[in-house]
């Protein structure tokens, strides 16, 4: 028989739980609200979901570097804790933008923002652990309440989205699973640190380098689709264009930043071991993402796709920094997303004001360029603002970008990755041409529409919005060091 | 006041914010008068420099972003004191003779941003600094070309944008390379170029990162065969953009040059001295001869520029006081003349609408005022002595001549190809019979328009005649420099090619 | 030896069915005999002492997922046989090939290793069952309880996707369909 | 006497199978059966780890591998539903509106 | 004495910037007479300058200002009134003056009266700045100063249009005024290098203390820093083969011609090397020297030839001066620098003369200028025809005018230096000389008036111009006269300046000025042979003779202008053109474009891997996947 087993509450550590109850909590009120009252509006769901995810800022700051709790299934170190606090500052600033001046479909649901504080819980049990089921499931979990929200949008392309997104993303967990198996079978088990141990004694094993090989791959083939590497990119342009854009917009950093921290986990693994195949293989492939994305991008007509792209190259320069392998590359990472954020954030804001029901300008695209040409004289500060987020994106200094890029290439020429900084830099000098596109359209051409085809949904909390990444876009320059500085301390806290 | 460069880097800038709500009629009387105060800054920057000390001075540092080493750092020596100068001079004079009406205000706020990163990237002692004013002068200058340009425009500007910022990335690279041996080999991050100067870098070293700074500020200069944009960027500009374009933007590649890779790669610069002049050459006498096939004026003016900066890049690898002062000098001639030449065009082609030569001819008679003014420019642009164009181009041939007198020759065949064509310009265009029935109704030059070129005209002599108030101090910096080099060169070629300048010369 | 038989015919039989559920042109076919393979994987959970996972397996693959697909199938009207176009078979069956050349490959390495402290090793005379509640209820009532969470948010996904609300559209006018404002025609070639 | 590379080879068979499915499958609903396939594969081969290991780990994420499967089945199907009533049909040939 | 100095030089500065300031309202006839009272005065301090030099010996030096000064180079404005420099500022002033009050009666009917003075004066004080600068760089300074005022005066009609070449040799005024401008730069290109190699090894450019490094430095030196200078001298004083834009620079006001063309600026060259004569005459550069004179002396026969045929009236009297340039080269190339610099003063004098005479005619003919058009013109025009005559009489060498003195002696050295070739060409290019002059003279004032059938109605110059010719027309008499002592007085500058004949030759100078004497007198009886008389035997133009291949290569000058148009110009735009449109255009920026194509063009193409098809989404993933599975086990497999 087996003995009774004896837990003492205070060695479960509950309160590493904390942040993901509240917002797994806060997800059930506004779900038991909706059963109570299905008239309410939007705007209550979306400060509730704001309140919420207060809190669970403030009680993911509260939490303590480098505590492990629950049977150690949940690990609190600098990199959970600030991808965590990424995660929920994202969420904050991309919910208002639900408060349009029209009405869309998702908004109508309570369940959107009950699913997306759910989402939120996932990927905050996805990054605060370093068990593979947790991360399994707190990744599932998270990219279910996707997908929905993808479809939600209800239109032909959000399903479309959706389908492609979710077939992807299973064949993806099909991949994942295949690697937790190797891994299992390699080391008889599935935490990490464990697995680390473990591998350590196994690595020279005669004939195994293939089962270790083996495993990387199948990780890196999920996550490489999470993060959008290429072959692995595919779905990202197709399913920014048939989210909204808020979404979209999200999707090009939240997530993300859930993924590179369980890739920094598993894959930072494999480089401490020693197995250099992994940082080659993630360094070709982020070489590749990083300029095919980039070339893809130069011919998009749309500017929603285009930022898609955008996003894929992005995330493969930041991909390169996670092959460095070094502490500054891993703050690289954070800090790229972090001033990343704030320029997608107002782009995709910009994107989503100028959001109408109709196919205006193209049969196909909700975002032409040619929605936008001329647009400085008919509404100039906001052609201002989108070209200040433009110049952003491609790195143009003093804006927000710029000071992740020079991060990241700094980080790259100290682990002696010359080559890779320079390919960096002409990767964004490629890039600057379709983000000059769209400055072109809005500076050099001719107006074609009135303001109000521009404004359409444009209300006072996405001004707001707009307003305050706009501000965080071109002050970067004075957080950058407090930026630097706490993610510097928290990562090299937790060892990466 | 000991914050003035920062004044003068961030009162454009405030000045242009505010003009956002300035009202579209009185938007130019707005920039010029902002032109004008900033003029008046640095002309007080002038004169509270202390000519005799070749050190930076008006130093200002405030940490930014301490963890990379990057902070606010700016001050001016004899070199970019006069460039700062020529910058508000240029942008004042440009902005006041400006005939543009269209989009006034949005032109005027863009001229003052442009003026900000101008002058910042003249005072930035940190190389980050540095780059993000390198960077953000692109923007509004694609915004002019862009919007106010010829039918090419869009072509035009992206080509400008995107051409120096592929330059400029790889020159980014070469610089985190430094910052990162800096680091490895005092344990602190820095950017701030006087720090760089310290190090004492291995002569590959010197070499791979001279190349790395070379792209990024060769295709600023614009040197062969980077040159490409520039009979685009200027072709489409207008007037305002290919003033500022010539005058000022040119120049932040060769001034970069003398910031950063001759006195931090001095070994790698000697050993470049060759490959240099050998595009410098290329670049004075094919492009004079290009120049000499054009057909519209304002081609002609932009080739030869790229001639005239062919002659700064020899002067600045010279090694020698001479030839460095004499190229840093010959960049605010070159500023000041291909600056007024440009403006010149843009004045005829208001009225007129082509800058085509064939358009033309015997404008003399009708525009004598114009005719004359364009003469003294032709002249100066020529290099007639007791003009500005003299003293700077006379000098680095001077100084060359000692590093290659055969060099030297050939590109002393500027002096004469620089006639050809621009003799051919003043024929075409002003001489012979008046045919073109439209030309004969053509307005002389108007009030606005001769007082802005006037001013252009006095320095155009003044400083052919007396350049010793503006040589003098960048001759101090220019031998501190040198000096500085010869001590931090590592091989004996490079010793011996770097000429100090000594006050006593032994007679021989 | 009786395990050695169970394996092999157990590994024909999922092999067989599963290359009928992916080959089959008739879902019906392809459905049935997905779920017998899930019946005979839980035969090899069985075989490997697992079993608590065999009852799960049998509860909620044949018993809960394939009952969704097949009230999926009819709501699909899918029994007719479906038309595929397949392109590239070649390179389908080359990629499953070398897949399973590659992970055999790896497998047949000596993966093994008697060195393994198993974390949380199972307890002679001790059921499947037990042990299984002890650790998914200690060690893993963490996952246990996101999975949870998970479920939730798919049964709200299922049910606010599948309800009617959707079918009517706030994000779409539709009559932009019809009525397309203005062709632009797109520069493709300006630089 | 069978080891733990048989499990693991027919693991490896059965989710290469899946794959094949997964790649040659046009309609979704059948495509959704080879995710199974190879999420059951999967399973096979923890629970075969799980057993020579004597370790309860495989099997509890077999476990969860279910139940990921089961949650999948029930978001996809919606997603598939919505799909339906838009396209009224599954076929991903006609799925093909957001290209370039 | 240093006010006088800066009168001199600013005298005329002023005059200009006061003429300019009128320069583009109507004719004011006061600029002129202000411009020529202000040259007029700079004339005086110079003469006074002169005459204190001649009195005390006091050589008056005098420092400006700085003007430029980098590294170790420093170069001031610094001026030097010796014996070399006042001699050509006196002239140099005197002309001026004459060419002033002449041009007030000249251009009055042009239009642009104010802005020809202003330029006029411009050119008398660069003048003034070439010769009395101190140091090289500031003889640059006039060097191109005069460049320019030249290229302003040529080109003063700029509004006439462009003609076929043979129709006008010269084509049209910008043209020449530039062609003039180019050549000399390529010329000022020599001198700077000469320049630079002084700087680099002397550490100076005064000529003082440039000359006293001269005996350290090596021959390879010396002899570049003479070749390269004399370069620059080419050019302004037209040697071949830059000779031809001074022919083609007639198409400029007479006056300008006169001043310009003729007395000051194309002496500058000559001027050079007599100023740089410690350098001339350092046994080093004695090839370069002998080369000096040999040039000169093949420029002074190959000139008089063109003159020979040339229907032109002021082409005629330009080759003359190309000629008589050749005689001075060849004094200053085999080390006669004073005699050099005294035919420079005659020709100065007579040659302003005649060319201010036959502006007389042009005006007269209202520009007409075909000597073949004219004959007879001395019935109306008496005082020219004296003035020109007189003028021809100095230049053919006939004593006792300055010609002969001066010539003579060049002549007396060739023979002096044992360089009898030299001397010979010399000797017969004296006879061609008096034979074109009075060509000219016979063909325009005697002869059958042809003038008249043609309409022509030509009147005497005003009666003030004739009276400020004057000056010129007694110093070209008599200013042989004071060769005795102008020896003396220059002889003070040094030992290099001073050249005496050798016994032997001076005991047979008398027997060589007969020789020379007695070709001009040849040639000039056979001009009038051929061109002076009337009735019966009056001259006809012979078509058939003008088809001839000498007379043909005469006339286009030996086809050097043909050749550079063909070799030089015209591949010159070839290539230009082929570099514009087709290496710039097509490679250089080709390849940029090309670039910026390629990574388009790969977007367009990869773009189609997005196929927005599921099933292909997938098999990508899957060939990634297993691609990088196979990867893996090779690699792992292998290493």
């Amino acid at each position: 028989m087996l003995s009774p087993i004896n837990v003492s509450l205070e060695s479960l550590n509950l309160i590493t739980l904390a942040p993901m109850l509240i917002a797994v909590v806060g997800g059930l009120i506004i779900l038991v609200l909706d059963l109570l009252n299905n008239k309410l509006h939007k705007s209550l769901y979306v400060m509730l979901t704001i309140l919420v995810l207060f809190i669970d800022f403030g009680a993911v700051l509260g939490l303590n570097v480098n505590e492990r709790g629950f049977f150690d299934v949940m690990l609190i170190d600098g990199i959970s804790i600030i991808s965590q606090l990424m995660v929920i500052g994202g969420s904050m600033m991309f919910i208002p933008l639900a408060l349009t001046s029209k009405k869309f479909h998702e908004y109508s649901y309570p369940e959107f923002f009950a699913l997306f504080l759910f989402m939120i819980a996932g990927f905050q049990f996805m990054v605060a652990s370093d068990n593979l089921i947790l991360i399994f499931v707190g990744l599932e979990t998270a990219s279910l309440s996707l997908y929905t929200l993808i479809a939600l949008h209800n239109r032909a392309n959000s399903y479309e989205a959706a389908v492609k997104y979710f077939t992807m993303g299973a064949l993806a967990a099909g991949f994942f699973t295949m690697g937790s198996a190797v891994i299992y079978a390699l080391t008889g088990s599935i935490e990490l640190y464990k697995v680390a141990e473990v591998l350590a004694t196994r690595v020279n094993e005669t004939g195994l380098m293939i089962a270790i090989f083996g495993s990387s791959v199948l990780l890196l083939v999920a996550f490489a689709f999470k993060i959008s590497l290429f072959p692995f990119h595919t779905w990202v342009p197709d399913v920014y264009e048939g989210a909204s854009a808020p979404l979209a917009g999200y999707m090009s950093v939240v997530p993300k930043i859930a993924a590179f921290v369980v890739s920094i986990r598993i894959f930072g693994m494999y480089l401490d071991l020693g197995v250099e195949w992994v940082r080659w293989t993630i360094l070709i492939l982020a070489v590749i993402t990083m300029t095919l994305a980039n070339i893809m991008a130069l011919v998009q007509n749309d500017v929603k796709r285009m930022l898609a792209y955008s996003s894929i190259s992005h995330a493969g320069f930041i991909m390169a920094a996670l092959a460095l392998d070094t502490t500054e590359g891993n703050t690289s990472i954070f800090l790229y997303y972090a001033l990343f954020m704030f320029t997608n954030l107002g782009a995709f804001t910009m994107l989503w004001i100028s959001r109408h029901k109709k196919r205006i300008f193209d049969t196909r695209y909700d975002h032409p360029y040619e929605k936008f040409s001329g647009l400085v004289q008919t509404m100039p500060m906001a052609a201002v603002i989108m070209g200040i987020f433009m110049l952003s994106l491609a790195g143009v200094p003093p804006f927000s970008v710029f000071w992740g890029k020079i991060y990241v290439m700094q980080a790259a020429v100290n682990a002696g990755y010359i080559w890779l900084a320079i390919i960096m830099g002409l990767n964004s000098a490629i890039a600057a041409y379709y983000y000059l596109k769209l400055i072109v359209y809005m500076f050099l051409k001719d107006p074609v529409q009135d303001a109000e085809t521009v404004s359409y949904n444009m209300s006072r909390s996405l001004m707001v919005i707009i307003g305050f990444a706009t501000a965080a876009t071109v002050g970067a320059i004075f957080y950058v060091q407090p930026l630097i500085s706490y993610l510097y301390y928290m990562i090299s806290a937790s060892g990466y | 006041m000991e914050n003035i460069l920062s004044i003068l880097v961030f009162f454009p800038a405030v000045a242009g914010l505010l003009g956002f709500v300035i009202d579209k009629d009185s938007a130019k009387a707005y920039g010029v008068t902002v032109a004008a105060i900033e003029f008046l800054l640095s002309l007080w920057l002038w004169f509270s420099f202390d000519t005799a000390s070749a050190g930076m001075q008006f130093v200002e540092m405030i940490p930014l972003i301490p963890d990379m080493g990057i902070s606010y750092y700016v001050g001016a020596d004899g070199i970019s004191l006069f460039i700062i100068i020529m910058t508000t001079l240029m942008t004042l004079i440009g902005m006041a003779s400006m005939g543009e009406t269209k989009n006034i205000k949005n032109m005027i706020v863009t001229l003052l941003f442009l003026e900000m990163t101008m002058i910042g990237v003249f005072v930035a002692l940190d190389a980050i600094i540095f780059y993000l004013f390198w960077e953000l002068s692109l923007v509004p200058m694609l915004y002019i070309i862009g919007a106010w340009g010829g039918p090419l425009r869009v072509y035009a500007s992206i080509k400008f944008f995107l051409y120096t910022f592929t330059g400029s990335l790889i020159m980014l690279v070469g610089m985190l390379f430094v910052a990162y041996i800096y680091h490895s080999l005092t344990g602190v991050w820095s950017f701030a170029i006087t720090d760089w100067y310290a190090l004492v870098l291995p002569v590959d070293y010197q070499l791979w990162l001279f190349a790395a700074f070379f792209i990024g500020f060769a295709i600023k200069v614009p040197m062969f065969p980077f040159h490409t944009w520039i009979p685009y960027a200027h072709g489409q500009a207008p007037t305002i953009g290919s003033v500022i374009l010539a005058a000022v933007l040119l120049k932040m590649g060769t001034y970069g040059f003398v910031r950063f890779s001759l006195p931090m790669f001095p070994d790698a610069s000697v050993m470049a001295i060759t490959p240099v002049a050998v595009l410098s050459l290329i670049m004075i006498v094919y492009t004079a001869m290009i120049a000499y096939a054009q057909k519209d004026i304002k081609q002609v003016i932009a080739y030869s520029s790229v001639s005239h900066m062919g002659i700064i890049m020899l002067g600045l690898f010279a090694m020698n006081a001479e030839g460095l002062s004499g190229s840093v000098f010959q960049m605010l001639s070159h500023g000041i003349v291909s600056g007024a030449l440009f403006m010149l065009v843009g004045m005829i082609y208001e009225r007129r609408h082509t800058k085509l030569m064939s358009e033309f001819g015997g404008l003399a008679s009708v525009m004598p005022k114009f005719a004359v003014i364009f003469g003294v420019m032709l002249m100066a642009s020529v290099g007639l002595p007791l003009t500005i164009g003299f003293v700077g181009e006379f000098l680095v041939l001077l100084g060359f001549y000692q590093v290659s007198p055969i060099i030297t020759i050939i590109a002393g065949t500027s002096i004469i190809l620089g006639a050809v064509y621009m003799l051919r310009v003043m024929k075409f265009t002003f001489f012979g019979p008046l045919n073109n029935e439209e030309n004969k109704k053509l307005k002389d030059l108007n009030r606005r328009e001769t007082w802005s070129l006037i001013p252009l005209v006095a320095i155009v002599i003044w400083l052919g005649v007396y350049p010793k108030p503006v040589l003098e101090p960048i001759d101090n910096s220019v031998k501190a420099l040198l000096n500085f080099m010869d001590e931090k060169a590592l091989t004996k070629e490079a010793k011996d090619m770097i000429r100090v300048a000594k006050s006593s010369k032994e007679v021989k | 030896m009786y395990e050695i038989v169970a394996f092999y015919l157990f590994s024909a039989l999922t092999i067989g069915l599963f290359l009928v559920t992916v080959m089959s042109k008739n879902i019906l076919y392809s459905m049935t005999s997905l779920a017998s393979g899930m019946v005979l994987i839980s035969g090899f959970f069985f075989i490997l002492g697992a079993d608590f996972l065999g009852v799960v397996q049998l509860i909620v693959y044949v018993g809960a997922i394939m009952a969704l697909y097949s009230f999926a199938m009819m709501f699909f009207d899918a029994t007719r046989d479906i038309k595929e176009k397949n392109t590239n078979n070649t390179l389908v069956f080359l990629l499953g090939g070398l897949t399973a050349l590659v992970l055999v490959l790896m497998f047949a390495a000596p993966i093994y290793s008697e060195n393994i402290q198993a974390l949380y090793p199972m307890h002679e005379g001790v059921g499947n069952a037990q042990d299984v509640g002890i650790v998914l209820f200690t060690k893993y009532l963490v996952p246990f309880e996101v999975a949870a969470l998970m479920l939730l948010v798919a049964m709200i996904a299922g049910i606010i996707l599948a309800g009617k609300k959707m079918d009517e559209s706030l994000t779409e006018d539709m009559s932009a369909d019809d009525e397309i404002v203005r062709e632009t025609e797109i520069e493709k070639d300006d630089k | 006497m069978i080891g733990l590379s048989h499990y693991l080879v027919i693991s490896a068979i059965l989710f290469s199978i899946g794959l094949v499915g997964v790649l040659r499958r046009r309609n979704l609903l059948m495509l959704f059966f080879a995710t199974e396939v190879m999420l059951n594969a999967v399973n096979i081969a923890f629970a075969a780890i799980s057993h020579y290991y004597n370790d309860l780990t495989g099997q509890m994420f077999a476990f969860f591998i279910i139940a990921v499967a089961a949650s999948e089945v029930a978001v996809g199907l919606g997603i598939l539903i919505v799909l339906y009533k838009k396209h009224g049909s599954l076929d991903l040939d006609d799925l093909a509106s957001m290209r370039g | 004495m240093e006010n006088l100095v800066y009168v001199a030089l600013f005298a005329p500065f002023v005059g200009s910037l006061f003429a300019a300031l009128f320069g583009m309202s109507e004719r004011r006839i006061f600029v002129g007479i202000v411009a020529s009272i202000l040259i007029g005065i700079a004339f005086l301090a110079s003469a006074t300058l002169a005459y204190n030099l001649l009195m005390t010996g006091d050589v008056v030096q005098i420092r400006m200002m700085d003007w430029i000064s980098a590294g170790d180079f420093n170069v001031s404005f610094g001026f030097v009134v010796d014996q070399i420099s006042v001699t050509m500022m006196t002239v140099v002033s005197l002309v001026s003056t004459v060419v002033h009050i002449y041009a007030i009666g000249y251009m009055d009917h042009d239009k642009s009266f104010n802005r020809f003075f202003s330029y006029l004066s411009a050119f008398v004080f660069s003048m003034m700045v070439l010769v009395m600068s101190d140091n090289f760089l500031g003889l640059f300074i006039g060097w191109e100063g005069v460049g320019v005022c030249s290229w302003l005066l040529v080109g003063f009609w700029y509004h006439k249009p462009d003609q076929a070449r043979e129709d006008n040799p010269s084509i049209s005024p910008s043209w020449a005024a530039n062609e003039a401008f180019i050549m000399n730069r390529i010329a000022d290109l020599g001198m700077l290098v000469g320049i630079f190699i002084l700087y680099w090894n002397t550490g100076s450019l005064q000529y003082d203390e440039v000359f006293a490094q001269l005996p350290y430095l090596s021959d390879a030196v010396l002899k570049g820093a003479a070749i390269a200078l004399f370069i620059g001298a080419m050019g302004k004083s037209a040697q071949f083969p830059l000779h031809t834009w001074l022919t083609d620079a007639m198409e400029g006001p007479t006056p300008v011609s006169a001043l310009i063309h003729a007395a000051t600026m194309v002496t500058a060259g000559v001027f050079l090397v007599i100023r740089a004569n410690p350098l001339y005459s350092m046994e080093a550069v004695e090839g370069v020297s002998f080369f000096i004179a040999s040039l000169g002396t093949f420029v002074a026969f190959y000139a008089a030839s063109m003159a020979l045929v040339e229907r032109d009236l002021k082409r005629i009297i330009a080759y003359s001066t190309l000629s008589q340039l050749g005689y001075m080269f060849a004094a200053a190339g085999l080390g006669a620098y004073w005699i050099a610099l005294f035919h420079l003063a005659a020709h100065a004098f007579f040659k302003a003369l005649l060319f201010l005479g036959g502006g007389n005619v042009m005006h007269a003919m209202h520009d007409e200028l075909d000597l073949f058009k004219m004959g007879n013109l001395r019935k109306e025009m008496r005082g020219t025809w004296i003035y020109m005559t007189l003028a021809s009489v100095a230049l053919a060498g006939l004593p006792p005018l300055a010609g002969f003195w001066s010539k003579d002696a060049i002549i007396e050295t060739a023979f002096n230096e044992h360089t009898y070739f030299l001397w010979g060409m010399l000797v017969l290019t004296a006879g061609m000389t008096a034979f074109y002059s009075f060509r000219q003279i016979f063909l325009s004032f005697h002869g059958e008036d042809r003038y008249t059938a043609l309409g022509f109605h030509p009147h005497e110059m005003y009666k003030f111009v004739l009276v400020a010719m004057s000056p010129l027309a007694v110093l070209a008499v008599i200013t042989g006269w004071f060769m005795g002592s102008y020896k003396a007085f220059i002889y003070k500058i040094g030992e290099s300046v001073q050249y005496e004949m050798s016994a032997h030759t001076h005991h047979l100078a008398n027997y060589l000025g007969l020789i020379v004497i007695f070709f001009a007198v040849t040639g000039i009886v056979i001009a009038y042979l051929k061109y002076a008389r009337t009735g019966e035997k009056a001259w006809k133009r012979d078509e058939e003779k003008e088809q001839g291949f000498f007379y043909k290569l005469l006339k286009n000058q030996y086809y050097v202008p043909k050749f550079y148009e063909e070799f030089i110009t015209k591949p010159y735009m070839m290539l230009s053109e082929i570099f514009w449109t087709k290496v710039d255009l097509k490679i250089v920026d080709g390849t940029v474009d090309s670039i910026a194509k390629f990574f388009y063009g790969a977007g367009d193409k990869t773009r189609s891997m997005q196929t927005g098809n599921l099933s292909n989404y997938l098999n990508w993933m899957a060939v990634g996947a297993v691609l990088l599975l196979t990867i893996a086990a090779v690699s792992a497999m292998i290493g």
